[in-house]
């Protein structure tokens, strides 16, 4: 099979000119659409930054003097220093309880010997299929159903149910690579079994729980399509009230506290590739 | 970072100790949680939430800010176990919460300051909750993008605005206000409401998802004209955007709003001082100061100066306020809002 | 704990550690999408489910009614335009990325990793400042320069909705791509082009076939994510636009009809799944080298 | 020290040991050689603990140790790619055994050092394992088996990961260690020179059995099989009816279905009356040796081996005379070829 642009190998001859060009013309539309990616990774949040300094009560573009007036604002609103404190709360419990249920069921999917595991698998890693409003709506409904009300307990229910299957995949997959036979060293080197898993088994999935516990953690803070429908109005999470300021506030305070989001995320990136690499984060 | 057996051990004790510690200190608290609205307009609300605060020892007054919609949602989950205490609502959402019993009947008895209210707003309530302000639709422009300014309903479909007006989605009682003027004007009625919609399909509008975001719409300069709330203009005004308010002929409509408890609220006592908080000469006189300018349901309240382009402040403008049947509008909501998306999906 | 505890905790050996996650999941996952199917099925009034309540008629009334095929439609035709518009810009830059120094690496998963870090509702919301009518960054600035008079009308279209699902979605397409991109074998765009065929050519013919296990798996989720988002459509595409998800929550939240809102999620749900699972056939087709011959 | 008696495991319907017995004297080192598969590196988990035999019984020291869990069984283990914990410097994985047991934290100290000092890796202590080279995580692996001073010492395939050089160099090494330290030491291999160069006694094993255990020399001077002689060394192994072309080896032959003729134990060249007729169809340079390979007319290979010293190479295609030069030295064997 012979290809018209792909020209036989002739001796020492380089392809055609013309196919330099094209070359040339490929890869610079390549790189092009490249750059065009990484600037629509980092400018809305750039922006955002930028707006967040404004002097005006309402937003435009460019920003017009500086001023942390509106970071002041902020932190002068009570209800959103409160339900920053409850996002805290319900996010710490999220991922509490989903590791202690995800580190147990991946040791038992990836090791376990029994008839249905792959079953098993697919029904504990299904929520993730889920649009995380389906998920809420499901478990308003439910809650109707049996009584059980819109809560700071049903919110932590649902946020679990939402970020297993994260949690789950991510202690798997590093279970998959680890060595048995640093196990078996172990052992042979007259560790006892608790010790063994503790101080081999464990610490070497450390770095999947560390990585599950921080995406648990952020996901249960910023999730909004679950919460809409199962927080508590009482303590209401930052993620719905943000979505309410965005829509009722247009004032540059809403930039504000989105920047401040996005500071959160470059510590916990930060934090995340200190402690376990972020090219490992990627995969 | 190197993760040592110490620094977890504090970090998960500092954590659990965050976790508990509100439980322990909620025990104690009174609390009171009431439906507010978003943005600046809840200011009036958290005033007179901070005066209750003062008043009541351990109480923690909760605004909620919301389109009353996903409120009964949530309610209505909730199947009489309300998570909330108090709420306002306009005529519309008032009479299906009515029908719906998700709010309970007032007992006069229990209000100081009952005979503060203008009568006539009584019958309104229909027995349920307190008359707490009104507001008006009424016509919006962004001052920058428009040369003459709308005087009438009929102006939105000038020429000038092609393709510059915005409407409410009639999930809200401003699109439901909206298109109920629109049939009135146009030969219908709000038992016959198919010419509103093919007026309004003829502006090929572009639509607001609720009146806020309708008027960050007009604030942004998406669009030109908008039938809106005085409020979110006056709001809007005040920040110094080119937005202007007019009352178009024949006449914007008023609608009362009004505070109720909600059925299965846990402590009445405070739902009534929060009511009776509500139509008192001070949270009155606040509310219709600027920027809110909300008009006042109390006798005695002077309405100040600069309210006047948003409220009604003469005789004249008063009896040229439209009233809208909204018992007849409300049957049908649930398909109103649906013929919405067939009209205008875009 | 007993030495036979840890062995199997450690071995995994059974079924039992799995077990707190199927209980829990079969408490609070699957018995409310079993509660939710079932609402689709059954007359509720005012929050309550009557007596003798199954009907199809939910089911009947949604398929026959033109405005849920409508927006269907359109629920569709946003999330494949956005998923391949994610592609487009994700897979130059999962190839910078595997062609890069530690350096560019470095800061390409930066930018790649931290927007997954920050909630959807900020970057959404940085569309509303950046399309956003007059005052908007693109459009002030247009003005500024003097290139046009009127402002563009961005914000409240399909355009301002795809452009915000796919920068919201990008990192769900460039993460599975990198992982197939940069553990590529090289040696065979080498041979590639050892015989003569040009860069682009090879890039096309080998480069883009060999990472078809990633590009399988970032369509798929990055399908899922936009088919299903109701978020961005009701932030940036204006008050007409409507697609599944976002009925879904009008019928629950708005006309608080929990059979309509319950059917409408079965069938966001259901023709998510049938999508997903055209892209997997597909990807298997195109991939079918991949399947190991049984050799006999 | 070991003693294994009827060994037999079954890996689902599959027999991977079959009545294996094994008896190692204190102080041996002994090495189980055969091809994967053949059930070496099982019977060696079996002694370790990491497998239960089905049936059969292990004594370790004279304890009864067939159903002991192996941190119990005072035997030290290194693993064909060592097993470092990645997350421990050298020091801490050689003291991973010393902690277990709970030691006084001077005493681990000391012998961390020792232990580091037997395998001349005291510079390295605070390393870690990704930042060494193979020969030397190899010895921090024996290192932190040896620390433990186990009854005995289990190596799998531990020369595996070593280059080729480095690892004749290792296996010099390894076996002076373990012989200085004086411990029972039992080797998995499929390396016959490997086998030759660390062991006392081999073990020579082929479908789950063990097929011949003896010491090198008698190994490969008497095996006890064909597949033994072809494992061993390099073997011409010829049937009865080949074999007896060679008249002075019909005496060793005696009736037996085979004959095992080493390589060098074939003279080439010598006159047509005590040889066969044969061509040349391969030859090579082994380094002190020429390698050959002739034909001999009923189409049958042999391959010789001859000390370069005098003697003139033959050519490809040359005519030769073959013959047997110690008819002593051959080996008959009862069974098929």
């Amino acid at each position: 099979m012979m290809d018209a642009d792909v020209a036989p190998a002739r001796g020492a001859r380089g392809p055609a000119l013309a196919s330099v060009w094209a070359d040339r013309l490929g890869f610079f539309v390549i790189w092009t659409l490249a750059g065009f990616a990484l600037l629509l990774l980092i400018a809305p949040s750039l922006i955002v930054v930028m707006i967040s300094f404004t002097e005006t009560a309402y937003i435009t573009f460019p920003p017009q003097g500086f001023t942390f007036e509106w970071y002041a604002d902020l932190f002068s609103r009570q209800q959103i220093v409160e339900s920053a404190v409850t996002s805290l709360r319900i996010s710490l419990w999220s991922t509490t309880i989903a590791l202690l249920l995800a580190v147990p069921a991946a040791f038992s999917l990836v090791r376990g010997r029994y008839p249905g595991k792959t079953f098993a698998g697919a029904l504990i890693v299904a929520p993730q299929m889920i649009p995380g409003m389906v998920i809420g709506v499901a478990l308003l409904f439910f809650g109707a159903y049996i009584s059980f009300r819109q809560s700071d307990l049903m919110l932590v229910l649902g946020l679990t149910v939402f970020c297993l299957p994260f949690a789950v995949r991510l202690v798997m997959a590093q279970l998959q690579l680890l060595n048995p036979a640093l196990e078996e060293a172990s052992l042979s080197l007259g560790a006892t079994k608790k010790r063994t898993f503790v101080q081999i088994t464990l610490r070497q999935i450390v770095p999947a729980i560390v990585a599950g516990a921080a995406f648990v953690f952020i996901e249960s803070f910023d999730n909004l399509t679950v919460a809409l429908f199962t927080a508590s109005p009482r303590a209401r999470p930052l993620a719905v009230e943000l979505y309410n300021l965005v829509q009722f506030d247009s004032s540059p305070m809403v930039a504000a506290l989105s920047s401040l989001e996005i500071l959160l995320a470059f510590v916990v990136m930060l934090v995340l590739g200190r402690t376990i690499g972020l090219e490992r984060l990627a995969k | 970072m190197k993760l040592t057996r110490r620094s977890f051990t504090t970090t998960a004790l500092a954590a659990s100790s965050l976790v508990a510690a509100p439980t322990i200190v909620r025990a104690q608290e009174k609390e009171l949680i009431v439906i507010s609205y978003g943005g600046a307009l809840q200011e009036p609300h958290r005033w007179l939430g901070d005066k209750l605060q003062r008043e009541i020892p351990n109480l923690t007054v909760r605004l909620v800010p919301s389109e009353s919609q996903d409120i009964v949602a949530q309610i209505k989950a909730a199947q009489g176990f309300s998570p909330y205490d108090a709420m306002p609502n306009g005529e519309p959402p008032h009479l299906i919460a009515i029908r719906d019993g998700y709010i309970q009947k007032l007992d006069p008895t229990r209000l100081e300051n009952y005979d503060n209210v203008v009568p006539e707003f009584w019958p309104k309530t229909q027995g349920y909750g307190v008359p707490a302000t009104f507001s008006l639709i009424g016509l919006a422009y962004n001052e920058e993008m428009v040369d003459t300014p709308p005087t009438s309903w009929a102006d939105m479909w000038n020429e000038e605005y092609a393709d510059m007006v915005g409407i409410c989605r009639t999930s809200s009682n401003l699109g439901l206000g909206t298109l109920a003027m629109t049939a009135k004007i146009f030969g219908g009625s709000e038992t016959d409401l198919d010419p509103a919609w093919a007026k309004l399909k003829e502006l090929n509008p572009l639509a607001g998802r609720s009146p806020r975001i309708l008027a960050q719409m007009l604030e942004r300069g998406e669009i030109a004209v908008a039938p809106l709330w005085n409020n979110d203009a006056a709001v809007a005004a005040e920040k110094g955007l080119p937005i202007k308010f007019v009352k178009p002929d024949p006449g914007p409509v008023a609608i009362l709003s009004v505070m109720s408890e909600i059925t299965g609220a846990r402590d009445t006592e405070l739902v009534y001082r929060w009511m009776d908080g509500i139509i008192s000469d001070d949270y009155q006189e606040l509310a219709a100061a600027a920027p809110y300018y909300f008009g006042v349901t109390v006798q005695g309240v002077d309405v100040p100066e600069a309210a006047r382009p948003y409220t009604p402040s003469t005789p004249e403008e008063v009896a040229a306020l439209q009233t809208v049947d909204w018992a007849e509008i409300v049957k049908v909501r649930p398909e109103l809002v649906e013929r919405f998306d067939r009209e205008f999906a875009t | 704990m007993t030495e036979a505890f840890w062995t199997r905790f450690r071995d995994g050996r059974g079924v039992w550690p799995a077990v707190p996650a199927f209980v829990f999941l079969a408490i609070f996952f699957i018995a409310p999408m079993g509660v939710l199917f079932s609402f689709g099925f059954t007359e509720i009034e005012r929050g309550q489910v009557q007596e003798n309540g199954f009907t199809l008629r939910y089911l009947t009334d949604t398929l026959s009614d033109d405005l849920f095929w409508w927006v269907w439609w359109k629920s569709f035709y946003i999330g494949t335009l956005s998923t391949l518009l994610c592609f487009l810009l994700a897979y130059p830059l999962a190839y910078l990325y595997s062609e890069s120094g530690r350096r560019m690496r470095l800061l390409i998963l930066v930018l790649t990793i931290s927007p997954l870090l920050t909630s959807a509702i900020v970057r959404t919301y940085a569309w509303l400042v950046i399309l956003g009518g007059r005052r908007g960054v693109i459009n002030s600035t247009l003005i500024e320069l003097g290139l046009i008079e009127r402002p563009f009308r961005m914000l409240n279209t399909d355009f301002a909705v795809i452009i915000g699902m796919t920068q919201v979605h990008l990192p769900f397409m460039v993460l599975p791509l990198i992982t197939v991109l940069a553990a590529r074998d090289r040696n065979m765009e080498a041979a590639s082009l050892g015989m003569g065929a040009s860069r682009l050519s090879t890039f096309f013919r080998i480069v883009v076939p060999l990472s078809m296990p990633g590009i399988v798996a970032g369509l798929t989720i990055v399908f899922a994510l936009s088919y299903t988002n109701f978020i961005i459509p009701q932030l940036l595409g204006g008050g007409g636009f409507t697609t599944l998800a976002v009925q879904v929550y009008e019928q629950i939240v708005v006309i608080l009809d929990w059979s309509k809102g319950a059917m409408l999620a079965l069938l966001l749900l259901g023709s998510c799944f049938v999508f997903i699972l055209m892209i997997g056939l597909a990807g298997n087709r195109v991939m079918r080298w991949s399947v190991k011959e049984t050799v006999e | 020290m070991i003693d294994a008696q009827g060994i037999n495991k079954f890996f689902g319907a599959n027999h991977v040991l079959r009545d294996c017995d094994l008896t190692v004297e204190g102080g041996e080192v002994v090495t189980l050689l055969g091809a994967s598969g053949c059930g070496k590196t099982t019977l060696l988990r079996c002694i370790a603990g990491f497998e239960t035999p089905d049936a059969g019984t292990l004594t370790l020291a004279g304890q009864d140790v067939t159903r002991l869990p192996p941190n119990q069984r005072d035997v030290g283990f290194v693993f064909q790619n060592y097993a470092l914990f990645p997350h421990m410097s050298v020091e801490e994985n050689v003291a991973y055994g010393l902690k277990a047991r709970k030691a006084p934290a001077d005493q681990i100290k000391r012998e961390v050092a020792d232990a580091l000092d037997l395998v001349s890796l005291t510079d390295f202590a605070r390393r870690f394992p990704n930042s060494l080279s193979g020969g030397q995580q190899q010895r921090v692996a024996l290192a932190r088996s040896l620390i433990l001073q186990p009854k005995v010492l289990l190596m799998d395939e531990a020369f595996n990961a070593l280059d080729a050089k480095l690892r004749g160099a290792m296996q010099v090494e390894l076996r002076k260690i373990v012989k200085r330290v004086g411990i029972t030491a039992v080797c998995v291999t499929h390396d016959q020179s490997e086998a030759l160069t660390i062991s006392d006694r081999i073990a020579v094993m082929a479908e789950g059995r063990i097929e011949q255990f003896a010491a090198p020399a008698q190994i490969y001077d008497n095996p006890t099989s064909a597949f033994v002689a072809d494992f061993i060394g390099a073997a011409n192994i010829l049937t009865r009816d080949a074999a007896a072309r060679f008249s002075h080896a019909a005496k060793t032959l005696n009736g037996n279905a085979a004959l095992v003729i080493r390589p060098e134990n074939v003279m080439l060249g010598g006159t047509p009356d005590d040889g066969v007729a044969g061509k040349v169809v391969f030859a090579r340079l082994t380094g002190p040796a020429m390698e050959y390979e002739v034909a001999l007319a009923d189409g049958t290979v042999l391959r010789a081996l001859v000390d370069r010293d005098g003697h003139v190479p033959l050519a490809v295609g040359a005519d030769t005379q073959v013959a047997i030069r110690n008819p002593d030295a051959c080996v008959a064997l009862p069974g098929a070829a």
